[in-house]
């Protein structure tokens, strides 16, 4: 397959979490298109690895997905904590600031 | 030659300081002793200088001081210098003088204020200010100083900030200032376009191309205006009289809106590469003097006729500028600096005298109570009617005879034009000068009697009621009025001694004395005068022409109010139109601030509900509807402001997409 | 049609519909699940990509402990959180978000197509990934030098990064007591 | 290289002020280990926690700061670690800003912490650490490798730290918005790296500014979409509209020294890798994102000091305030992008930012001082009259208000001067005009809020009941509960108010007067941090503009270094 197949699975996939970020009020699903996105990303730095034969590509996979893990542990961790506090994670209700 | 001016700068900052800092926890005689200090010592300074610089020979006057030598890389060079020469010898005189002797006054004036020692801290610090402004070297310190006067005067017009009227008024001259501002801001980039440089020595001597120095000169006279309260930037100046009285005398009268003068005067080789801008220089300054007079002529709060007033006189320094005769302007801002401070300082007194009264209706008959006052309010009004031999006959007749010079030497008719308006400016200045006078001192009492319909003056009566610092419990009766006390009167006292004398430092070519004209020639070592010389003959046309129109504005309004003033309702449609100020603020209101204000309230009550408060007014209104709309973007949803990113992705994607 | 090109279509639809699962499930659970084979799947383009090592890692570490803190999480708090009851504040988001996702993607592939047409510049000798695979004898090899060499410092890097994790959890679950 | 590059101690010695620190946040760990936790006396009493870690942690700053002043003296290599971590004068320069934005923010930090009474500080601190060791990476990348670990490093911590307070719903809510969209708005700077990737082949900044070179100012479209998502990233960091809307929330929510440091420190890293992206590695396709960067800058001049007119909470406005001067900084990254003008632009955007950081930390830092522990006491009701109850710090927060409306002779007048010439210089009048008409603009909300403090607040019903006299006592525990009762929050508009009831009813149920005396008592001890802090600040504020000068041709040396 060329690599613009690769790269334009990339882009949709991309979309999808962009779209799932904005139309999901559970912060878990949010954190979880956020993750989509992420990967998204990944499969365009494997597949450019691939192609341009350099390792550029899968260090920043792996690195992304260091990152990543620890994203999800604060994450998890400041949802799990915001729940204990108001019994209610709907990021809608989190407007207090504003103007 | 001694050259005390860094003190001159300093002194007063230090007051400031002192009483900024202090100033709440000192006992009112401190808090004098180093509010007139640091003026007083300044003044001294400044005195030593000039004495100093008189024994030097004239071609040895100029003194450019570098203090701090700030910043340099490259083209890039930025220092901090004083530049001493007459004429900023004479604008340190004219402020630290009449600065001194109204710090002197508001000592009895404030006496019962509350905010003593703030008021003495921003005294001190507009001091600092102007002398800033007038002593920097280079346009930057310039800018600083505009800044920083214009900061001063919004501190104390907004001083009793308990009025609302008085806060609103504030924020208009800020407002206005800050269109000045950057005018001058403009205008130095320009220059440092230019010339590469920013120091008055580099500055005035480089040669713009001809499109350049119209848009400085242009640029520098918007600066100008907004200061000087010119048209079309002039209104602020009448409701900057919200102001404490001796404010309005030192800052809005004798000394910050001069400030437009001394910049044409200072920065006049630029405007002299623009003949364009110089005749719009002195058109503006025409246009302006006619337009104020008249307005003047039936304002019914003392204040007001005094603001307006200042707004005329300065149009006739603009005047004298736009003929190139720039010696006359600064001659025409000393003298007004004497017999204008006075007039206020006079008016305060009055309205001291009356518990807060402004309103000329309820005055009347004051001249048995106030014989000081009034005595030298007579004085300062012959001065500025342009009688002779008071200060500002000379000054006056001076602008006037090169107004005609000028028109008879470029043989252009406009000049003519503007030289008749001149006289009838003139004219209409004695008129309603003595109308103010006679209303305050001539015929019987009012204030215990008339009730006034409160359909004539809105502003008179909305600050009765907002009036604070003075306990305003009713009418005054006559008997209790009595005249002011010494630390007033002395100031008072001295300046009409100026206002009588201060012509002579003047022209006195007219009596055949070239030589005794002292101003004059302390001013060209500074500037080389360009100004026509006319005929003896001319001179004495135009002469004896404001002396006339002086002379039937005073007999017209003796005719008319000499037995006492007596307000008529007027429905002539033009005394309607000049009372009412031309509807200036009326139509600003409708075209500008209520479709503003409906706007944004009908969009804040589509969008949200109750949002903008009605106190706010004024132009800012526009900055604050756009602001109130534009914050309703962040409406506080993640959800939203992750669209908002995106918007900006998918823009930037597109463009590159549409651009390939 | 050879074996490479049905396999990546079969995949790209694979992937595509639990990708949309994950946005589109109103139960968290099952959004959850959906990207554990989201990933699954990405993991075998992975193994297409011969990424071997990059494979394992996706499964091992994403699908296999990043997912299950999420499940663990989901399962924790999901039961009380139903997003449909209650009403959408801002309701007009959905439709403005779909359609600019949808010029996004279009105007990105577009780009992506006449872009990924030209062929970007091999690495050279010394950088080359395919030569240090058969140098060091095999992709995880290869992988491991870069990694201990020119790519030391971001692998340090990332301890910190942990650190960080470690501590924020530790702020956030005190608060818990 | 990518195989068998081998580190030395040359690479090691580059980063020496990243080494320190981190070395340091450990040993904030272990000390906190060490301190007494549980005891007989009640944890709140015990001083040892609320003095001696931050006093760890600002020696470590100090050690990391004499680290970097010496690497300007000892010859070093100027990128190490395979080119991928940049050690030339202008990045120990931003490291310098960096620790300096830390310091002061952890100055600020202890008598803040005390009158929330958090006890487990260790965290804290560490992650105040390590966030500043992200801005140090993220300034000094030469590799976009560097770039994201080290913006996801220091975005990692400032999360935790904004949401630190767990009393406040604020302070949750601040760092649960910064959360998400942070990390949304990084997925793009990923995207956008991995796009670059994909048309240049390479991920080190040299590698990919040989390539840029070599593209006859053509850039392909791959690399174009790349560094458009690129910008997104970036602009998120500096805040530029329309990528600001998090700003004033997060700010709002933060605890204040927090907010005070990161509005700094985030800037300088974000800003640092801008420049060295755009202004050295992408300038031959100038032409290219010039278009982008430059409505971004415009827009963000504008909209940032437009809406700050209207806010009536002088945190909030500050966050406009920050947008805004982002803004400016913006055009610095235009005129970097010229040629023959990078040095001129990368120079003023290093002056700028060294002006800022004073200022706006010694704003926050007297706001840092008024905060209630529920998150009010800043709005402008409470400050009418500032000056007549806590004069000196009325009378610093109007000084740094006026140095941040750029009034001279403080710092912000000349970081602006310089800025605006930047712009004549680099061919762009009409940003300079911009500029200017912005902050004329700027200036009237800063004025704003000076006049409210100096104005006497006799119609606010508190104010007469605290004696104009005794000035110095700001929150007696009276004033503090009915307060935070009996006014509406400031944002309790709408259905909000119902949330706001846990932490207005935590304050309530305190033993009122004891322990709201203790806790004052024990605040005014360490308050002294606090004005160490803002004096620091102060001269700073006063001295850079008028010392840093000097040096501007070094600066601008540096600043060329920056990408050799």
């Amino acid at each position: 397959m060329p690599l613009s197949a690769y790269l334009i699975m990339s882009a949709l996939l991309f979309t999808i979490g962009v779209i799932g970020v904005l139309i999901r009020r559970n912060p878990l699903i949010i954190f979880m298109s956020i993750e989509l996105m992420l990967n998204a990303v990944n499969l365009s730095f494997v597949a450019l690895s691939h192609f341009l034969d350099s390792a550029d590509g899968q260090m920043f996979v792996f690195l992304v997905l260091t990152v990543a893990a620890a994203e999800v542990v604060v994450g998890l961790a400041l949802i799990v904590s915001i729940y204990r506090r108001r019994h209610n994670i709907d990021v809608d209700e989190m407007n207090i600031m504003r103007g | 030659m001694t050259n005390l001016s860094l003190w001159v700068l300093l002194l007063p900052l230090l007051g400031f300081i002192i009483l900024g800092l202090a100033g709440r926890f000192m006992p009112r005689t401190a808090i004098l002793a180093v509010g007139w200090g640091a003026c007083g010592l300044a003044f001294l300074c400044a005195a030593i200088s000039f004495f100093s610089m008189l024994a030097t020979p004239a071609a040895q006057r100029t003194s450019d001081q570098v203090v701090y030598h700030w910043i340099s890389a490259g083209t890039f060079s930025l220092d901090f210098g004083l530049l001493l020469d007459p004429l900023s010898m004479t604008m340190l005189l004219v402020v630290t003088g009449v600065g001194l002797l109204i710090h002197i006054y508001s000592a009895g004036y404030m006496a019962d204020d509350p905010s003593f020692w703030r008021f003495f801290a921003y005294l001190n610090f507009f001091i600092f200010a102007m002398v800033m402004l007038v002593i920097a070297n280079n346009f930057l310190f310039l800018l600083v100083g505009w800044g920083l006067v214009g900061l001063a005067s919004y501190l104390l017009i907004g001083f009793w900030y308990q009025r609302r009227s008085a806060v609103a008024a504030a924020q208009k001259a800020f407002v206005i200032n800050v269109i000045g501002d950057f005018g001058l801001m403009l205008a130095i980039f320009l220059i440092f376009q230019g010339a590469g440089r920013l120091d008055y020595a580099g500055v005035l001597t480089h040669t713009f191309p001809a499109a350049t120095a119209t848009a400085i000169a242009l640029l520098l006279f918007v600066a100008c205006a907004a200061k000087s309260a010119q048209l079309p930037l002039y209104m602020w100046l009448p409701d900057a009289m919200e102001g404490p009285t001796p404010v309005s005398a030192l800052i809005h009268a004798a000394t910050m809106v001069t400030a437009g003068v001394y910049l044409v005067a200072r920065a006049y080789p630029l405007f002299e590469q623009s003949p364009a801008a110089l005749a719009v220089v002195a058109g503006i300054g025409g246009a302006t003097a006619l337009f104020a007079a008249t307005i003047a002529l039936f304002q019914l709060d003392i204040k007001r006729v005094l603001a307006y007033s200042t707004i005329s006189q300065l149009g006739y320094m603009f005047m004298a500028e736009g003929v190139h005769n720039y010696s006359a302007g600064i001659f025409h801002l000393v003298t007004h600096a004497f017999f204008k401070a006075l007039l206020f300082l006079g008016a305060g007194a009055v309205i001291h005298a009356l518990a807060g009264e402004q309103d000329m209706r309820k005055m009347g008959g004051l001249w048995g109570r106030l014989r000081v006052t009034g005595l030298t309010f007579l004085i300062a009004s012959l001065a500025i009617s342009g009688i002779i031999p008071f200060a500002g006959f000379w000054s006056k007749d001076e602008i006037l005879g090169s107004v005609l010079a000028y028109g008879n030497q470029t043989g252009n008719v406009w000049y003519y034009i503007l030289w008749a308006i001149g006289i009838l400016t003139a004219g209409m200045t004695a008129f309603y000068m003595f109308r103010l006078f006679f209303g305050i001192f001539a015929g019987d009492y009012r204030g215990a009697s008339v009730a006034v319909n409160d359909n004539t003056n809105g502003d008179v009566e909305e600050q009765e009621a907002a009036a604070a610092g003075h306990h305003h419990a009713g009418p005054v009766r006559y008997n209790s009025i009595h005249d002011v006390a010494p630390v007033m009167s002395i100031p008072l006292i001295i300046l009409a001694i100026l206002s009588v004398i201060g012509g002579f430092i003047g022209s006195m070519a007219l009596f055949g004395l070239p030589n005794w004209s002292p101003l004059a020639n302390f001013l060209p070592a500074a500037m080389h005068n360009h100004a026509a010389e006319g005929s003896l003959t001319l001179e004495w046309i135009s002469t004896g022409l404001s002396l006339l129109a002086g002379v039937l504005g005073i007999g017209m309004a003796w005719r008319l109010y000499g037995k006492g003033f007596a307000f008529k309702q007027n429905s002539n449609p033009l005394y309607q139109l000049v009372f009412h100020k031309y509807y200036v603020d009326e139509i600003l209101n409708a075209v500008l601030i209520i479709p503003v204000l409906a706007l944004s309230r009908t969009l804040s009550r589509y969008l949200e509900g109750d949002v903008l408060d009605g106190g706010s007014r004024g132009i800012s209104t526009l900055f604050r509807g756009t602001s109130t709309f534009m914050r309703r973007v962040q409406t506080g949803y993640m959800r939203n402001y992750a669209l908002g990113i995106l918007l900006g992705v998918v823009v930037i994607i597109v463009y590159y997409a549409v651009r390939g | 049609m050879t074996f490479d090109i049905v396999s990546f279509i079969v995949l790209a639809v694979a992937t595509t519909a639990t990708a949309l699962g994950v946005i589109a499930f109103k139960n968290a659970v099952h959004s959850a699940l959906s990207l554990i084979l989201t990933l699954l799947f990405l993991a075998l383009f992975y193994l297409q990509l011969q990424a071997m090592f990059i494979a394992v890692v996706q499964i091992l570490i994403y699908a296999g402990a990043i997912m299950v803190l999420f499940l663990f999480v989901v399962t924790m708090l999901a039961p009380d959180q139903n997003e449909s009851d209650l009403k959408d504040a801002i309701p007009w988001q959905r439709i403005v978000g779909g359609l600019l996702g949808l010029v996004l993607v279009a105007a990105l592939s577009y780009e992506l197509f006449t872009g990924a047409q030209i062929t970007g510049p091999k690495a050279a000798a010394g950088n080359s990934l395919t030569q240090a695979v058969t140098a060091y004898h095999g992709d995880t090899q290869a992988f491991g030098m870069a990694l201990f060499h020119g790519f030391l410092f971001p692998f340090e890097v990332t301890s910190l990064l942990i650190i960080v994790a470690i501590l924020g959890a530790l702020v956030f679950g005190r608060r818990a007591n | 290289m990518t195989f068998n590059y081998s580190v030395s101690p040359d690479d090691w010695l580059g980063i020496a002020p990243i080494v320190v620190l981190v070395v340091m946040a450990l040993v904030v760990m272990l000390v906190d280990l060490v301190l007494p936790h549980e005891g007989q006396r009640s944890k709140h009493s015990g001083p040892a926690n609320f003095t001696v870690l931050p006093a760890v942690t600002f020696l470590g700053i100090l050690a990391a700061m004499a680290a970097a002043i010496v690497l300007f003296f000892v010859q070093h290599r100027a990128a190490v670690f395979n080119q991928m971590v940049g050690a030339d004068n202008g990045t120990l320069y931003a490291d310098l800003l960096v620790l300096s934005a830390g310091g002061l923010g952890i100055l600020l930090s202890p008598a803040y912490l005390k009158r929330l009474r958090l006890v487990h500080q260790g965290e804290y601190y560490a992650l105040m650490l390590l966030a500043m060791t992200g801005m140090m990476l993220m300034a000094s990348a030469l590799s976009f490798l560097i770039v994201f670990v080290g913006l996801e490093m220091f975005s990692l911590a400032l999360y935790i730290l904004c949401s630190f307070i767990e009393q406040r719903q604020m302070s949750q809510e601040s760092g649960m918005k910064y959360f998400l969209l942070s990390s949304f708005a990084s997925a793009f700077l990923l995207y956008g790296i991995a796009l670059i990737y994909a048309a240049s082949g390479r991920t080190s900044f040299v590698d990919v500014q040989q390539f840029v070179l070599k593209q006859g100012g053509h850039a392909p479209i791959l690399l174009l979409v790349g560094l458009g998502l690129l910008t997104v990233g970036f602009a998120f960091k500096v805040s530029a509209v329309p990528f600001q809307t998090w700003t004033p929330d997060v700010y709002q929510g933060a605890p204040a020294p927090v907010t005070a440091f990161m509005s700094i420190g985030t800037k300088v890293a974000a800003l640092l890798a801008f420049v060295r992206v755009f202004g050295f590695v992408l300038s031959s396709v100038q032409n290219d994102w010039l278009p982008i960067i430059w409505t971004l800058a415009v827009l963000t001049v504008l909209a940032g000091n437009l809406m700050a007119i209207s806010q009536s909470n002088i945190k909030r406005m500050l966050a406009y305030s920050s947008v805004a001067h982002g803004g400016y900084l913006l055009i610095g990254i235009v005129i970097s992008g010229q040629a023959q003008q990078n040095h001129i632009g990368a120079s003023a955007i290093l002056f700028y930012l060294t002006c800022y950081l004073f200022m706006n930390i010694g704003a926050f830092g007297v706001i840092s001082m008024l905060e209630r522990s529920d998150n009010s006491g800043y709005d402008l009701a409470d400050l009418r009259g500032l000056w007549y109850r806590r004069p000196v710090l009325a009378g610093m927060l109007a000084f740094f208000l006026l140095a941040l409306a750029g009034f001279p002779p403080m710092a912000g007048f000349a970081g602006k001067y310089y800025l605006f010439y930047s712009a004549l210089v680099g061919g762009h009048p009409e940003l300079l005009v911009i500029g200017v008409i912005a902050s004329v603009l700027g200036i009237y909300y800063y004025l704003r809020f000076i006049a409210v403090m100096f104005m006497e607040g006799r119609d606010t019903p508190r104010v007469g009941t605290i004696p104009t006299t005794s000035g110095k006592i700001p929150t007696t525990p009276r004033t503090r509960v009915s307060g935070s009762l009996s006014r509406p929050l400031p944002s309790s508009r709408g259905g909000t108010a119902v949330a706001e009831k846990p932490a207005t009813a935590r304050v309530a149920d305190l033993p009122v007067p004891a322990a709201a005396v203790i806790e004052n008592e024990n605040t005014h001890e360490l308050e002294g941090w606090s004005w160490l802090a803002l004096i620091i600040a102060g001269l700073g504020t006063l001295l850079v503009g008028v010392i840093l000068p000097f040096w501007l041709p070094q600066l601008q040396q540096a600043a060329q270094s920056l990408l050799k």
